[in-house]
């Protein structure tokens, strides 16, 4: 990354880190976000270093820990937090919520609640791209735990059959829910499962913004250059436990590995490389407090925006409504 | 008019389709073997419009999900219906939901196509006429054409509709031929045929149960009994306005479909009519479906499943009195 | 008599008929964790009885299957009752049928547990309701409890069953507290419970409509409308005599269900009585069913989707006419 | 193998061979063999150097090309036969059919005519094994065209996890239906999967009935013995076409590539092997005359059976029935 790159980089890591604090606040004090809500406080690094390696146009699929795919990716966070409380002007009208984030202006196809099932999505994606004729390129976002299902499987095969440009992005934080991979899954690694498609797979500190954003930058000039697909393992952390369903800390976790992670805070980490670097403390402090700003704008756009109206409720359904069939009825 | 099979029919829409619209692609195992519908079109249309295609239902129907909000407009072909259930999570929690997650954002223009090989003496796992249960599903369009005229003009119609659209073709009609309208034939979404008119009773029947209530009319007509055969083709949206219509005419209301009876599309119409045609019945309802079991293998057992002339004609008969004896072949 | 959660419940049906035989097994993904019914499991039951889980719902289903057709009775816990979706093939075309297709040489005796999130913002993936889709499959018995007596009653009953049962389970319920019989509960599948008398309109009602309906209930008999609230509990076998005994009394049909309507329980419902109880109807038959459109997250929204005691009173007012002004909370 | 078993392999072969044959002649005489038939002609070895490996009580659970699995295991002949004729005397009372076929008696727990769905079955056999304290192993047969389902990726991770005694046996015989298997995996071999899952994965010839018995046996024991699971990929061949519907043959194929398998005839091969390993002609004539009398008694029991009555096609659906219930209803 150049330092324009690096200040981007650090800019969307505290847009995520301050959005999720924000939301995390309006749940605690019960001011308007319903529903399960899943923190990726952690794992600024390993999303903000894949979707920087992207160009507008390209495509990203998530999962359900889903606020930070989009934010990494350029979405406005106004529509977004507006979203989390279920307001019309939420970016999907308030249909979605925290699990399914999205915007499609910026390329993102949205966030799943389902594990796994966005990472053919993301092959699909691809796939539209070559037939009509344009290089864009995928990227599916996806948990440790939806390295076990079918779909990862498929997916994968898939692309490497077709030879499209997708990358496919683990964020491996350890865990799915209270399970530990290493119970779940006998493989070395999950990028060593990418030598059963032909395809590399590589293992990338996913504290380290710079890193993934490299691994993931040669991943994609390989699929946009037509050299087909790339599984991307980015070793990371989540600091916040599953969901935010009251009472839920990380006390079952051995205290050292949870210590551990701490002391390797992707921003901090990135925030001490660029001072060490050179980069002046004030231009970090306004970059933060651009993005703390923005954030404060959304949540205040948010908690002013209207509930969706009743008759809301069959919007969005059909593209063509059901009741397009004229009244004759005959053969 | 031309004349030709109701195989030829899908094969034909698919065609005019993907010659029209560059963004038409197939999606289809073994979709270039000459046994398919499909067959020859990777020469005219290239191997990316008509990938090869490993056996990956859960895989490739959501590549078709990514792809059609992406832009194309993908017809997956599953060959058979059950192979669906592998695919289940992706066409109910994705492909009919996404449009309404995502705020309306993208649409998802996919066609489904699945072939019903019920009464094919393949057994249970190949043999279910599973639109019952994508019925319960919103956000899916459901059609089940039951003439080469309706299979043409239904399926360029699905390719062409901006939502998902499955489509289920008993196989038992493939081979049947008919007469379809020259020129870019559409039949709309969402319109029933009156495949007869009747004044007595009101038999809406689905897929194959439509030759086998028409030939129980004309078997009762010989005997005064006037049954009206309502094709809805269109499961979803349902022309009920054209059912109701009917049973305020005729006072009575038979339903016949080869799949299964519990929360059948039997069941639904039913419903409807219990609720909107009330005062329109003289008669309760009957419904000539398949019993609660799975299709069996054996030709001798699976030959009483599904939705007979005679089955339907002493339904019918049953709800008028007892006319004259019945001699239905 | 004990009193205890409906949550507490399950646990308790769960542990009972471990502790009874060691043939019960437990699938369910993080199933050793706080959150979880079978939380503890694990220490009194060893590692293979309650195995670890990856997230592989077609795996573990299949597993399950397996083990089931060799001497096992796996409890498969989905968790959220969307996520059968991803195993549904195993579901459908396995569970369901395994035993018909080989003849009867092996059985399938698997609970499925599933709970239903609708009501709770987790929007239209987390949100289903799909009892109806699988009620039109064979091979496969389906409960809905709504109490914490039916919830302990009915699990050790689906436990020691030979046939797969589908436990649907409306996670608004787990909540609730209630008496249970001491001793070994048992709830036989396939019977109805008359939640409230009445002798005015029959309300089926079921999963979180029952409380709903009994709301409903409550309210017009202040009126003096006396509605008989009907929980059929298991769905299949469905208890269609007493249905029936209802409304030959009444007259009068309400069906209160939070499924979609297109096809779901309350069609299969209604078209049982359009046929075999058209005679006592006096008036159509009222649905109160969710509408066919996906559970939205935005609570605003979600709220307008099921039914409410108020909805249900409404419908059952219109069709007794309309008696003095309505006042439910 | 010891000398009975390379008698007991070459009658199952023939059992297998012969039979088929009868199958197709009743099919191509239109005598009453309705439906799918799936012929395992060309890939006997594979499946009889499996089941010979594995005891009595060892289960197994198959897929559509389903006739070969159970005579190996050595299930009767009679009732499969019957079953293909649909008749009430059928193993699976004629409501399973040709994809269909399991005698539990031997430990063929059925075959499936959804491909890869029998793989986590046979996993869940073993899984059962375990927790009823035997040391049963259970072997799952699939087409190579199931390597890129879902259910063979969860299948073969929980056996490994869990670590149980599978063995998971690919036929590969090239194709799905008409699709070459190199068109639609990219990796090197199958076997070369089972690395994502940390379990041994083999090639073994799938023509020579000694070569395959020699490698489920390492695996059988491997698993009985607590070492886990393993795949073995048999490389074989059918010489019918996908199914018998009728004008199908191999004419799509390459000409030298049916040649060269056909040389390699598993059947042949073995019989001349054992001729130079100085077993006498008679012996083997005698093998050969009582697989196919067995056939011939098979037929002949299927022709006379009845075929079921209609009340037949409600048996067998329900372990307890539906009306079970008593009729009284209160809370
Ligand atoms: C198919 C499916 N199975 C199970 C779940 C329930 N579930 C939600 S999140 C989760 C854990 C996912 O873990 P991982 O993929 O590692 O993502 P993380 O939550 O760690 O970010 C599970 C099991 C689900 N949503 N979908
Ligand atoms: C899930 C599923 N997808 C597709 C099919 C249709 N189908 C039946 S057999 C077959 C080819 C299977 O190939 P393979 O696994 O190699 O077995 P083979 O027929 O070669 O023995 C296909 C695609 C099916 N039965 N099930
Ligand atoms: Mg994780
Ligand atoms: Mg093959």
């Amino acid at each position: 990354m150049n330092r324009e790159q690096d200040l981007e980089a650090l800019r969307r890591m505290l847009r995520i880190r301050r959005f999720e604090e924000a939301a995390m606040d309006i749940v605690r004090k019960g001011q308007g976000i319903a529903g399960s809500v899943h923190i990726c406080i952690g794992q600024e690094a390993a999303i903000v270093g894949s979707c920087l390696a992207l160009r507008d146009d390209d495509y990203i699929v998530g999962y359900h820990r889903s606020h930070g795919h989009p934010i990494a990716k350029g979405a406005p966070l106004g529509p977004l937090m507006a979203e989390l409380m279920g307001r019309r002007t939420g970016v999907c009208h308030g249909k979605g919520g925290s699990m399914h984030l999205a915007d499609f202006g910026v390329g993102s196809l949205g966030e799943t609640a389902i594990i796994g099932a966005g990472i053919p999505q993301a092959v699909g994606a691809a796939y539209s791209a070559r037939v009509r004729g344009t290089d864009q390129v995928a990227l599916a976002f996806f948990g440790d735990g939806a390295a076990n299902i079918g779909s990862f499987h498929e997916g994968l095969n898939l692309a490497s059959v077709w030879g499209l440009g997708v990358v496919f992005v683990c964020e491996n934080n350890l865990y799915a829910m209270s399970t530990a991979l290493a119970d779940t899954m006998a493989s070395e690694s999950i990028a060593a499962r990418a030598a059963a498609y032909r395809m590399p797979g590589v293992v990338v500190d996913g504290q380290d913004v710079a890193a993934v954003f490299d691994a993931v930058d040669a991943a994609v000039e390989r699929g946009r250059s037509g050299g087909g697909p790339t599984l991307v393992e980015a070793r990371t952390y989540r600091y916040r436990d599953h969901a935010e369903y009251g009472n839920m800390d990380l006390s079952h976790r051995p205290p050292d590995e949870v210590e551990h992670w701490r002391s390797r805070d992707p921003v901090e980490l990135f925030r001490a490389r660029l001072l060490a670097d050179g980069v002046a403390e004030d231009q970090l402090a306004a970059v933060a407090e651009s993005a703390a700003g923005e954030v404060r704008a959304a949540v205040a756009f948010a908690k002013r925006s209207p509930q969706p109206a009743p008759e809301e409720l069959f919007e969005d359904l059909w593209a063509t409504p059901l009741d397009a069939a004229p009244a004759e009825a005959s053969r | 008019m031309r004349t030709m099979s109701y195989r030829e029919a899908l094969r034909e829409a698919m065609l005019e389709e993907m010659r029209r619209d560059p963004a038409v692609v197939v999606f289809c195992e073994d979709g270039r073997f000459w046994t398919m519908p499909t067959n020859g079109f990777v020469d005219e249309f290239g191997p990316d419009r008509v990938p090869v295609m490993p056996i990956s239902e859960e895989g490739f129907t959501g590549a078709a999900i990514g792809a059609a909000m992406t832009g194309l407009r993908p017809i997956v072909d599953y060959t058979i219906a059950n192979l669906m259930y592998v695919a289940w999570d992706q066409i109910v929690n994705h492909a009919a939901k996404n449009r309404y997650l995502f705020g309306g954002q993208a649409s998802v223009p996919i066609v489904f196509r699945a072939a019903m090989k019920y009464a094919n003496a393949t057994a249970a796992q190949h043999s279910d006429r599973p639109y019952p249960q994508l019925m319960n599903v919103p956000g899916l369009k459901i059609v089940v054409p039951t003439t080469p005229a309706d299979a043409l003009g239904l399926l360029k119609s699905a390719i062409r509709d901006d939502d998902p659209v499955v489509f289920f073709e008993p196989l038992r009609l493939w081979g049947v031929k008919g007469e379809v309208p020259d020129g870019d034939h559409l039949v709309p979404l969402g319109k029933a045929a009156i495949a007869r008119e009747g004044r007595d009773v009101t038999v809406v029947a689905i897929g194959d149960a439509v030759p086998a209530a028409l030939k129980a009319a004309a078997e009762l007509a010989r005997q005064g009994v006037e049954l009206e055969v309502i094709d809805p083709r269109t499961l979803v949206p349902l022309d009920k306005g054209a059912i109701l219509a009917s049973v305020d005419k005729t006072g009575r209301l038979v339903i016949a479909d080869p799949a299964h009876k519990t929360c059948g599309a039997a069941a639904e119409i039913a419903a409807i009519v219990a609720e909107d045609g009330f005062s329109s019945l003289r008669a309760p309802i009957a419904r000539v479906v398949a019993p609660d079991v799975h299709p069996p293998f054996s030709p001798a057992l699976e030959r009483l499943m599904y939705p007979t002339p005679e089955r339907i004609a002493a339904a019918a008969t049953a709800l008028v009195g007892s006319p004259k004896e019945l001699a239905v072949p």
